[in-house]
């Protein structure tokens, strides 16, 4: 079969740095192609480079045999090129449909250059409906969260009447119940025979969904083959360039007894229901749930991002009620926050002043306020090296060049500093690989081992079973379940998130 | 084009150029902290004619409530510091807890403070001012001590202390800062009243530069600060900037005005030369940051 | 080399024996720059040369370019000071380095050690000249008239001057003239038409107007060509209309009968006094400290024999 | 969100009215001052000197919309209506100078636009450069002379269509085709996507440059327009034509609730609101011949409370339209289920 689009000896280097080493390789027609690799290996590079973003340094590509250069992504979509772009490419000021139909926007006439708004909020309705979304198409896309917008992207793709549609991580805000909606949404694709460039770090998925996988290291081709060929621990094993022991660490230490984040009562009118429960030192509470089932408000409330109408929290027996933020943080509660760019990161800011900006008053030198510069250079190399960021980047660059693994892996590391008592991680392996994960769930292990209190949030509840001692699950702004370690069962934490509905 | 002007480079040339910069890079530093943490402070000129206006009530001998008086030097000059720090706090109010824009926010108060200054001056300049306080006008190497010395501290201030860092961060995202427990509220109050500090020490320097309190001062410099502050490299939405760029960008203006007063061109042709250079100076910047690709 | 510098003899033969800089602080306004070429002329005229500049409206800058003109060693300097208080320091420095300074229009305020010779026209006095004569105009039609002021920059000497001298002559004339409308026009034509309209809009039965600078009437003939009350002297619903400085517009307006009154400064004899005192100071002879510009009323009683003194007239094209 | 007739939606919809309500605050406080105030022919008045710096600020937000800046306008302004007015003195018909005017002011913004797109430097800087230049260049045309311009283009002001005086005719023309462009043509579409965020809109397939330079562009006519307009109401061009005025027309903008950070803002009512409410408390002023001194002091306060009072409202705003998981009586379709 001909391949729709060939890939010739790319490269690509950012200020010297070799990102990508002549990747060759073909995607046949129809098919489904998966990329893996570790953070910074060069994938989304790769996908830029494809969807026009950035030119090749040397290397060619070819779709449907014929020689393709875009030179702006504008040229890609008109070539047959869909792009679901890693860190979400919408305009929260524009509505849903304006956001579907931005670079093809129906005309009432060729001469009349006015849009044709019932043609765009129908097409919008039709492919929101595709995407299962339940929202009308005037919406703001600023109303939406993470994982909705991830959908509104998907469905931008699936509109653009694409032969060739580029998926990077369009999982990472979803739970297992879109995921399926979305993979659902491939299987159908792949009918029409629309091929598909799949790049995730769940190489689970990736092995069920693809055709053909190709590995990257480093920004080269170390394999590539078929499912059947390509088991998980192989896969792995190419990515990182030796073996892993197993998903998980294991848990070194247990739970204690005393209560260290008591939360009663907790509600906020058409947010929250009456939360109720404890968290022990030591102890790794994790929180499932559906999305928008309201996980990520209650731990923005715990942390005082919002506001929160009745109820109290208490850490260390002291109530948090009408504290900043700040005076929270200077209590030894920490918050990684799901909105890496919104809330988490500022990116146009270095690594080295992300890293720092949690303990600066910490790193004062005299009543002037004067920055210790040395604690801080080796600080940051510290937590750096705790997280595994990628050593090629330095402390001064901007971390908006990171990838985004590496970028969730600062946000991370800017809490560890401060040894918190109390962890709220909400969602934290969000598009990590696999090696980097292991790391993560190794440091929290460490954590709750110095008698820390985690509470984790993630739409992925194998992850949360491999390593909790207690998950929740929320519904709809309450706490509808709790399961123990022991009694952990994908079944009973899905059924309690979906109220009776079929487990996917 | 300078060493096409005669005189240029003559010490009676570089004090005229010291006398007319000074003042205008304390005022461009106090901007450069507001920009840094992407806010505006359109009030800058205005707070110097109403803190100029202040220490002439205060100070002159015609008609000032201290005139005579040996505490009519410091209580003035007090007195004008202390007035920059309240209409920056007023500032700061609006922008960090009312939460105004502060394009919009400071534009009010440009228009409130500088209506202001007419008003209870009646549009009379005060002069009369005492010989002590325009030692700091005549002996310039003293003004540019005391304008080297607050350019000195808003450069360490912001590249070497946290309340540095928390500018920039504030600057590059503050629902980030907030998160990260940096104190947003305060931190942008502060930097307002540190703008209109530098401001009223700016009003210093003009007043004892001009000999006068004078309710119209800096009034059609507004411009000329805030285009020495982005010349200088500091981004208008917030979260890039160094005092350092913008006393290049100070310099670079003054010296641009200098040498096309030397050339002695018509009124014309110097406001349309000042065009061209301005925008050859950023066609130059920007060509040499695109061949050196960003590599900082 | 130095293309701008604008030497007025033709001949190379004879060497300009003088250089005198000429600092303007603004040109925005026709007047000054009526101002400025008679100036120019004068110098012109005596053979010297002229190296110019100005300030832009900004004290800062003036001081700068004045102390400029020092660094480069003119022999005179003629100043147009943006107020009397903030060119000190521009005068001293001068007078340090041995230059003489003559201001132009405006005066300086006495002060320690400088002793600069102004030569000015009094706004205050020849504006209570010009009202008192449009009170006399408006006393002959035998009734009572409702009167509105355009004032000027509430920033700018002059202007304030210019109130002060409409408050002078319409104090103690209340039965004749009853001033409604005060309009700030921020020497802005568009801010004085908008003024004008509203305040007409209030007091329809306005006939009596004074414009603090002749350069507005374009925008007060406009308002009151929307109102329908721009009628000739004499005509019925006649507005009397005194202005000030005595432009080209102004002129126009009293060839036409619309106009009953301006001051007018008389830029002619300020530019040749003023050189010809800087030729005085610099030939070390004494010169008085004011040299006042009496300056005139021009109406249409006086209008031939004192049009060849009214700058406005002699400007038109 | 919330559906009609629910209490929240009503208190939305007030909330939103806000800007429009307090309008109406400072109309019906003025009235009672002054009952000539609310005389009909008044209201048209203050349209009438709206017109031209609402035609700038029109433009303005063109750019403001993509986190710009032109701070040339004023001499935008100045260069047109010098042009203009030397061929209108030298005989040039009316049409065949607006016509020139509007050339110029494209001509002027394609320029900034050049140099902002091409050689990618900052807008802010690019502008306040062609500001000197642009004065120097008026100032040279005219000689510093003041030009008064033929009785034509005093008529061009005082034409009336269909009982419309024309600038405001143009005014509105202006507003609201600007306002169809912004909010119902792609291209429209567009400035908000390149203002949120320009390497967003590039991925997404826009053409940033091109969307910039029209953007300034469009703005140069405004410019050139608003000149037009400003020469029909007082047809005098001086030396000091059009300077300072981009700080109203920015001002008049960000009144209307448009963000200097790009992406967020409306012609209608929004910008035409601002410039009406600022002229509308000069106006106000005037009419109650209120001290000159306290001019700037009042128009400044009123201006402070509109906006504290804005901020407030979105601050409100942001609360009530934080989104629910849940209603308090269950419906059908809460949006975490399918
Ligand atoms: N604009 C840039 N400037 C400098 N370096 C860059 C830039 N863009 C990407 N890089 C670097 O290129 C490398 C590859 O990045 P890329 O985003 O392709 O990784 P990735 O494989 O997609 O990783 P992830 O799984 O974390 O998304 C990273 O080390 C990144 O820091
Ligand atoms: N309608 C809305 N209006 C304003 N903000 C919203 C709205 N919907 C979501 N958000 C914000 O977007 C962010 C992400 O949404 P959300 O947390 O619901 O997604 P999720 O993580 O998938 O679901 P969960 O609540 O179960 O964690 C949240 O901070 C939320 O406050
Ligand atoms: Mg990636
Ligand atoms: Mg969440």
């Amino acid at each position: 079969m001909n391949p729709i689009l060939r890939f010739t000896k790319i490269s690509k280097s950012f200020f010297g740095v070799k990102v990508l080493r002549e990747v060759s390789f073909d995607v046949p027609m129809g098919r489904t192609v998966g990329i893996v690799g570790e953070n910074g290996a060069g994938k989304s590079t790769l996908m830029n480079i494809l969807g026009g973003n950035l030119a090749p340094d040397t290397g060619a590509m070819a779709f449907e045999g014929r020689p393709y250069a875009p030179s702006a992504p504008g040229d890609a979509a008109r070539a047959g090129i869909g792009f679901v772009h890693q860190e979400l490419n919408l305009f929260p000021n524009l509505s849903i449909a304006e956001n579907l139909f931005l670079n093809r926007f129906p005309r009432r006439s060729r001469w009349w250059p006015v849009v044709d708004r019932r043609r765009m909020l129908d097409g919008a309705r039709e492919l929101l409906k595709e995407v299962r979304l339940p929202h009308s198409p005037d919406t703001p896309v600023e109303r939406l969260s993470a994982g909705e917008r991830q959908l509104v992207e998907v469905a931008k793709a699936l509109g653009s009447n694409a032969r060739l549609i580029i998926l990077d991580e369009p999982t990472t805000s979803l739970t297992a119940f879109e995921a399926a909606r979305l993979f659902d949404i491939m299987a159908r694709l792949r009918q029409r025979d629309i091929a598909l460039l799949y790049i995730s770090h769940n190489l689970g998925d990736v092995r069920r969904l693809c055709d053909e996988i190709v590995i990257l290291r480093d920004g080269a081709v170390v394999g590539q083959g078929t499912p059947d060929a390509l088991a998980v621990e192989r896969l792995i094993a190419l990515m990182v360039g030796r073996e892993i022991a197993g998903l998980y660490p294991p848990r070194p230490g247990r739970p204690g007894e005393q209560v260290i984040l008591e939360v009663s009562g907790v509600s906020q009118p058409g947010v929250l229901r009456s939360a109720h429960f404890e968290l022990r030192a030591g102890e790794i509470l994790g929180v499932s749930g559906l999305m928008g089932a309201g996980r990520s408000e209650l731990a923005r409330i715990l942390f005082g991002l919002d506001p929160c109408a009745a109820g109290t929290v208490r850490l260390d027996g002291r109530s948090l009620s009408g504290l900043s933020p700040r005076e929270r943080i200077a209590l030894g509660l920490a918050f990684l926050t799901e909105d890496r760019r919104g809330d988490g990161l500022s990116t146009e800011g270095t690594i080295a002043d992300n890293l720092t900006s949690v303990v600066l008053p910490r790193l004062v030198r005299g009543p002037l306020g004067w920055l210790d510069a040395r604690r801080s250079r080796e600080g940051v190399k510290r937590l750096r090296e705790a997280v595994g960021l990628t050593p090629t980047a330095a402390d001064a660059q901007a971390v908006k060049t990171l990838s985004g693994g590496n970028q969730q892996k600062v946000v991370l590391a800017k809490w560890l500093w401060n040894e918190p008592k109390v962890f709220i991680l909400d969602e934290p392996t969000r598009g990590i690989d696999v090696g980097a994960k292991y790391e993560i769930y190794r440091l929290i292990g460490e954590l709750a081992a110095r008698g820390a209190g985690v509470l984790v949030i993630s739409s992925e509840v194998e992850e949360l079973i491999g390593i909790c001692d207690r998950i929740l699950v929320m519904r709809r702004g309450e706490i509808r379940d709790c399961v123990e370690r022991g009694e952990f069962d994908r079944e009973r934490i899905l059924k309690s998130a979906l109220h009776g509905e079929a487990v996917p | 084009m300078a060493p096409l002007a005669p005189g240029f480079a003559t010490l009676g040339n570089l004090q005229t150029l010291l006398a007319y910069l000074l003042p205008l890079l304390v005022a461009a530093v106090g901007l450069t902290l507001v920009l840094v943490i992407g806010g505006m402070d359109l009030s800058v000129t205005s707070t110097i004619a109403l803190a100029s206006v202040v220490g002439g009530k205060v100070m002159s001998a015609e008609d000032g409530w201290l005139a005579g008086s040996p505490w009519a030097v410091p209580v003035g000059v007090l007195g004008m510091l202390a007035t920059g720090a309240v209409l920056g706090a007023m500032n700061g109010v609006a922008v960090a807890v009312c939460r105004i824009p502060a394009f919009i926010a400071t534009l009010t108060s440009m228009m409130f403070l500088s209506g202001l200054a007419i008003w209870i001056t009646l549009s009379r300049k005060i002069g009369g001012l005492p010989p002590s306080f325009l030692v700091l006008g005549q002996n310039l190497w003293m003004a540019a001590a005391i304008a080297g010395v607050a350019a000195g501290v808003a450069h360490l201030a912001l590249s070497r202390t946290v309340y540095g860092r928390w500018l920039y961060a504030v600057g590059q995202n503050a629902r980030a800062a907030w998160v990260s427990g940096v104190p947003v509220v305060w931190v942008t109050f502060g930097t307002y009243v540190a703008s209109g500090v530098f401001a009223a020490l700016s009003a210093v320097l003009f007043t004892a530069v001009l000999e006068t309190g004078n309710p119209e001062m800096a009034r059609d410099n507004l411009l000329d600060v805030i285009g020495a502050v982005v010349i200088g490299g500091t981004s208008l939405f917030g979260g890039k900037g160094s005092v350092a760029g913008t006393f290049f960008g100070v310099v670079f203006l003054a010296l641009v005005d200098n040498s096309l007063n030397l050339l002695g061109l018509t009124y014309y042709t110097i406001l349309m030369v000042k065009g061209g250079v301005i925008l050859g100076a950023a066609l130059v910047d920007s060509a040499r940051n695109r061949f050196a690709g960003g590599a900082g | 080399g130095k293309p701008s510098e604008s030497t007025s003899t033709s001949g190379t033969a004879q060497k300009a024996s003088l250089t005198v800089g000429v600092n303007f602080e603004t040109l925005q306004t026709e007047y000054w720059v009526a101002g400025f070429e008679a100036i120019k002329e004068e110098l012109k005229k005596r053979d010297i040369r002229l190296v110019e500049s100005v300030a832009d409206g900004d004290a800062n800058r003036q001081l700068q370019q004045v102390r400029t003109l020092v660094t480069r060693k003119v022999d005179g300097i003629i100043l147009v000071p943006k107020d009397s208080k903030t060119c000190v320091p521009a005068i001293k420095s001068a007078n340090e380095a041995g230059i003489p300074v003559v201001l132009f229009n405006r005066p300086a305020s006495e002060s320690d050690g400088i002793r600069p010779v102004a030569v000015v026209a009094d706004n205050r006095k020849l504006t209570r000249e010009t009202v008192q004569f449009m009170i006399e105009e408006a006393r002959k039609t035998g009734r009572k008239h409702k009167a509105m002021l355009i004032v000027g920059d509430l920033g700018d000497m002059n202007a304030i001057g210019r109130r002060d001298g409409f408050y002078d002559a319409v104090k103690g004339h209340e039965s004749v003239v009853e001033v409604v409308a005060e309009v700030p026009s921020e020497w802005n034509q568009e801010k004085a038409r908008a003024g004008v309209v509203n305040a007409l809009q209030v007091n329809p039965d306005i006939s009596f107007i004074f414009s603090s600078s002749d350069f507005l009437f374009p925008s007060v003939v406009a308002a009151l060509k929307s109102a329908n009350k721009y009628h000739r002297i004499g005509e019925p619903g006649h507005v009397i209309l005194g202005g000030f400085d005595g432009d080209a517009t102004a002129y126009q307006m009293l060839v036409d009968r619309y106009l009953d009154a301006t001051g007018v400064q008389d830029v002619y004899f300020e530019a040749e006094q003023s050189v010809q005192a800087l030729l005085d100071l610099l030939a070390k002879k004494e010169v008085p400290n004011l040299i006042q510009d009496p300056g005139f009323v021009i109406h249409q009683g006086n209008l031939e024999e004192k049009k060849g003194r009214m700058w406005g007239a002699r400007v038109r094209k | 969100m919330s559906r009609p007739g629910s209490t929240r939606w009503r208190w939305e919809w007030v909330l939103n009215q806000a800007p429009i309500l307090l309008f109406a605050v400072v109309v019906v406080g003025f009235g009672l001052l002054s009952p000539a105030f609310l005389r009909p022919v008044n209201a048209m008045n203050i349209l009438i000197q709206t017109s031209s710096t609402g035609i700038l600020a029109v433009g303005m937000t063109f750019v403001l919309l993509t986190a710009g800046v032109d701070l040339s306008v004023g001499s935008i302004m100045f260069v047109a209506a010098a042009v203009g007015g030397k061929l209108a003195v030298s005989g040039f018909p009316v049409a065949g100078v607006i016509a020139v005017m509007a050339g110029i002011g494209i001509v002027y913004g394609s320029v900034n636009a050049l140099f902002i797109t091409r050689f990618a430097v900052l807008a802010f800087v690019v502008t306040l450069a062609t500001r000197y230049f642009g004065r120097g260049l008026g100032l040279r045309i005219t000689e510093t002379r003041a030009m008064n311009l033929p009785e034509e283009f005093y008529a061009l002001g005082a034409t009336k269509i269909a009982g419309l005086p024309l600038p405001v005719l143009i005014f509105g023309m202006v507003a609201i085709l600007a306002h169809v462009v912004l909010t119902r043509t792609p291209f429209g579409r567009h400035v908000y996507a390149v203002g949120a965020d320009a390497d967003a809109a590039r991925k997404a397939g826009i053409r940033t440059k091109g969307v910039l330079f029209a953007v300034y562009g469009i703005c140069g006519v405004s410019a050139a327009m608003a000149a037009v307009v400003a020469l029909s109401q007082a047809p005098a061009v001086s030396p000091g034509f059009g300077n300072n005025r981009e700080f109203l027309a920015i001002a008049a903008a960000v009144l209307g609730g448009t963000s200097l950070f790009g992406g967020r803002g409306a012609v209608l009512p929004g910008t035409v609101l601002g410039a009406v409410l600022i002229q509308t408390i000069e106006n106000g002023l005037t009419i109650l011949n209120v001290n000159s001194y306290l001019y700037p002091l009042i128009t400044s306060g009123v201006i402070f409370l509109a906006v504290l009072l804005d901020a407030t409202r979105c601050r409100i705003l942001a609360r009530v339209g934080r989104r629910r998981i849940y209603v308090e009586t269950p419906p059908e379709d809460g949006p975490g289920d399918p």
